[in-house]
């Protein structure tokens, strides 16, 4: 079998947010970029992470990719499947997830996320989902991985909307509000990684992808985007996780028809 | 005892003008079938409620049957936008929108509050959020033996909930397996609740995960087979993706959406609208 | 990931003197083989937790391992009183026991906010009662939405929870199954928890009415088949009825007990203790 | 086959209650004399019970009486079987049971019960077993049914512990609490059946049994026994009634060997 060794930065970004997944980690997964994500890591280097999504499936094991967060393949191969009330109350809420996958509609600099609105709340510009289970993925996660494709538009200085709080304005606001999670540990784009300053809270520029330029980084963020002083290079995707990766893909989009 | 009857017979004795309904449903066991049929009775000011509004709400919305949506996530699972939903928020059309706005985490608990009779629920939640100032059913509540400060929210009674299951029995006990999200808990919330299920049998063989609703905990069922497409009912059907990805080009456009609504409203079948 | 050890290293690690422990079991899969290992250990000044404690607490208490007991109905099932306990409350032998004491209700949402890292819970309960004013875990709250006062009450978070169940494979996940009772939740609100259980199976068969505890929400695994003797594991044992009634004649006499201890000490089976 | 239709005061007194039972009504059930007079109306005039156990078994159809309040049998008949929590929270304490089935340790004039200790709280002469599921049972029920062997000791002038409430110090006070449920409408013993007064609240001799006086009813009570205008006779237990409840009780005593 030949495989292409090309890739899109969509695969880097899956590839690379899968690496930030370890061992027997218990993980709250959103659909969509961070599911591709965490599956990819247990169909590879992981595969005794525990996939937890917000439908109530404890330990699922999907063999491809879900469609939705509530889709039949998560509840048949899942330990346990409970309610709704119980995966937030018995299981998020307590602390007992240590990493939190989220989305993002917009990501500010101090990394509090917006999926509710573009503009006003009350005369928005865009309306968008809303909050689902992100506030309290945010607040009681271990540490939060946000996936997420970079651009100005996304990349904003100031979220016109907290939907689930980073680090708010800055160093000691998560203490503040008695969250228990560390909060977001890592932003991981098709361009690089983005991380929390120890001191300034603030997310800058710690990895790149193949390819990418701090320049190409800059111009995709909406606050001038700081780097780290050991700014590091991604691996490229390997050949096995480009073909897991695909594999997985492919066997959605089949169901999807 | 639950009573067994038809679906618009169902519709027509328990959803009233103006009243509260919750349609619950996460991404299985989705009730369309019985959002449609609220649609074809021109039900009005509705206030829907729901974790995870999709399809069925936006076609609600659409057809002009709620003046306010209660719920935590709005959107086209896999897709994007509900397209109904954004038109009403951003333009106010057909009619205006108010919204009340709460995570699922808030939203789970308030349906737990309404199952237990209780006033409202506690949970860790909202804090650093803008929901807290924009959604007045979120407050502070202090522990009284430690002093912190937490999260309260509101029950939530309907006036109805509708679930979709696979199965019930004669006497009118309702049994649904797979993922059973919250359906539990917004029936025994409500003051009066509609199941549709696959189909009746002679008896519910008990299975690993379900959910049995007692006959008296219920008041209508409805036999509608396939009343959950396009979303599935697990061990009967699949979910029927194509139909999610057409809602949202027929969703788009509102003449589109016009047209769709002609087609329910005089009585096409559902899956014959896309 | 859940460990599996056997019961004596089990109890040697997780249990420590002063500990507030919680052997929790609804009449069903009650943890009696654990609980009599902790007095074979000679652990003192626990605080022991149960909505209902039954014989192995009476044994516990008359061994001196407690200080406290908090609970909500206290008795030998279908027989009568529990003379130790009673000996501890009315005469404080072997030592005195402090009691904190609520209703079934109120424990159960004692549990509950335990299993969901909140600090209380709220109900409606206890209204009426001379409890209020004997036990200071039961106070008011107001709701912020109505104004209504109910009912608080602490968490509770046992710093051991030990439970018995029927299976567990060898990854260390636990399946129980009929009367499940407050397990689930006694588990998930401890800082540790022991699960014994029945036997270790290949793979855990989904069935009707299962509670999973995945490996990951565990400490520990042992291995104890009839570990819940004289109470029953559905599908695996019945209960010992004679043992209920004969326990009443050994307890009600503190020589006729300590002949009793002295067995169980010296580390005779718990089946022949009678 | 014949039937001894000579009866004890205590077939009779499970007779008198299980009479008290009709139709599809929703009954929470206590363990002991609550628990036979129950499923002695289910096997005879009340076919469409539905039984309620607090561990968590709803719709319970045993074919024996269960020998605790988490006997299999219930689980294995039930319609279902939710946990502990869920029983009291969704199901008892919203309201939803129509018959709340309670013994007594002591009951008092105003219904008031004590199954928690005799003498004072912190120095008892006797320690009762506790609360159980009784407190909200009795809140919450539609009303409250209570079955309980009579005698001055048992039924006294006042309580020494409220451990569930009747009508507390008399008219108004359920009221005044918010309490839901309407309270204690029967109390059946052996010697006849008592009933609060619509004004007072207080318990009055309703019903004699067969071969009971009224002087006996009030020698064992310990305040002094009004009797009611329309003093009644119990029906003696019928041939089948009888039948039924040792049929029940022998098989409860095979279960127990």
């Amino acid at each position: 079998m030949t495989v292409d060794v090309s890739y899109s930065t969509d695969e880097m970004m899956s590839v690379a947010a899968a690496r930030r997944l370890h061992g027997g980690s218990r993980c709250f997964v959103g659909i969509g970029l961070p599911s591709t994500a965490a599956n990819l890591a247990r169909a590879t280097h992981a595969p005794d992470l525990v996939l937890v999504y917000e439908s109530g499936t404890l330990g699922a094991k999907p063999g491809r990719l879900p469609l939705s967060i509530g889709d039949g393949v998560l509840a048949d191969t899942a330990d346990s499947v409970v309610t709704v009330p119980e995966i937030f109350n018995y299981w998020l809420q307590p602390g007992r997830i240590d990493v939190g996958f989220l989305g993002a509609a917009q990501i500010d600099r101090f990394a509090n996320i917006n999926t509710t609105v573009v503009g006003r709340y009350h005369k928005p510009t865009v309306r968008l989902p809303g909050a689902g289970g992100a506030p309290e993925i945010a607040a009681s996660c271990g540490e939060v991985v946000v996936v997420v494709r970079q651009s100005p538009r996304t990349f904003v200085e100031r979220v016109d909307f907290v939907t689930s709080i980073g680090y708010g304005a800055g160093p000691g606001d998560r203490e503040r509000l008695g969250l228990r999670g560390a909060g977001p540990t890592a932003v991981i784009t098709e361009l690089g990684v983005l991380q929390p300053d120890l001191d300034s809270r603030e997310l800058v520029l710690t990895h790149l992808h193949p390819g990418v330029t701090v320049k190409q980084a800059q111009a995709a963020t909406g606050w001038p985007l700081a780097v780290a002083a050991d700014l590091q290079r991604s691996d490229p995707p390997t050949e096995h996780e480009l073909v897991v990766l695909r594999r997985l893909q492919a066997s959605q989009a089949e169901e999807a028809e | 005892m639950a009573e067994i009857v038809s679906l618009s017979e169902a519709v027509r004795q328990l959803v009233r003008d103006g009243d509260t309904v919750a349609l619950e449903g996460f991404t299985h066991l989705i009730p369309v079938a019985a959002g449609q049929e609220i649609i074809r009775q021109g039900r009005l000011d509705l206030t829907l409620v729901r974790m995870t509004p999709d399809i069925v709400y936006d076609q609600l919305i659409g057809a002009g049957c709620a003046r306010k949506l209660v719920f935590s996530w709005g959107g086209n699972p896999g897709v994007g936008s509900l397209h109904r939903f954004r038109d009403a928020v951003e333009h106010a059309w057909p009619r205006p929108l108010a919204i009340e706005e709460h995570s699922h985490a808030g939203m789970a608990n308030r349906y737990v509050a309404g199952a237990s009779g209780l006033p409202f629920a506690v949970l860790r939640g909202y804090r650093g959020t803008d929901l807290v100032e924009h959604t007045a059913t979120i407050r502070e509540i202090t522990c009284p033996f430690t002093g912190e400060v937490l999260a309260a929210v509101p029950a939530i009674n309907p006036d109805v909930t509708i679930v979709h299951a696979q199965q019930a029995d004669h006497d009118g006990n309702v049994q649904m397996w797979g993922i059973t999200g919250v359906q539990n808990e917004a029936v025994l919330a409500a003051r009066s609740s509609l199941v549709t299920v696959e189909e009746v049998v002679e008896r519910l063989e008990p299975r690993p995960g379900a959910v049995v609703l007692p006959s008296w905990s219920i008041t209508n069922v409805a036999v509608v087979p396939g009343g959950a497409h396009p979303s599935y009912a697990h061990g009967y059907s699949d979910r029927d993706n194509a139909y999610y990805r057409h809602w949202d080009a027929i969703s788009r456009d509102r003449a589109e959406f016009g047209r769709w609504l002609d087609g329910i409203r005089s009585g096409h079948a559902t899956t014959a609208g896309v």
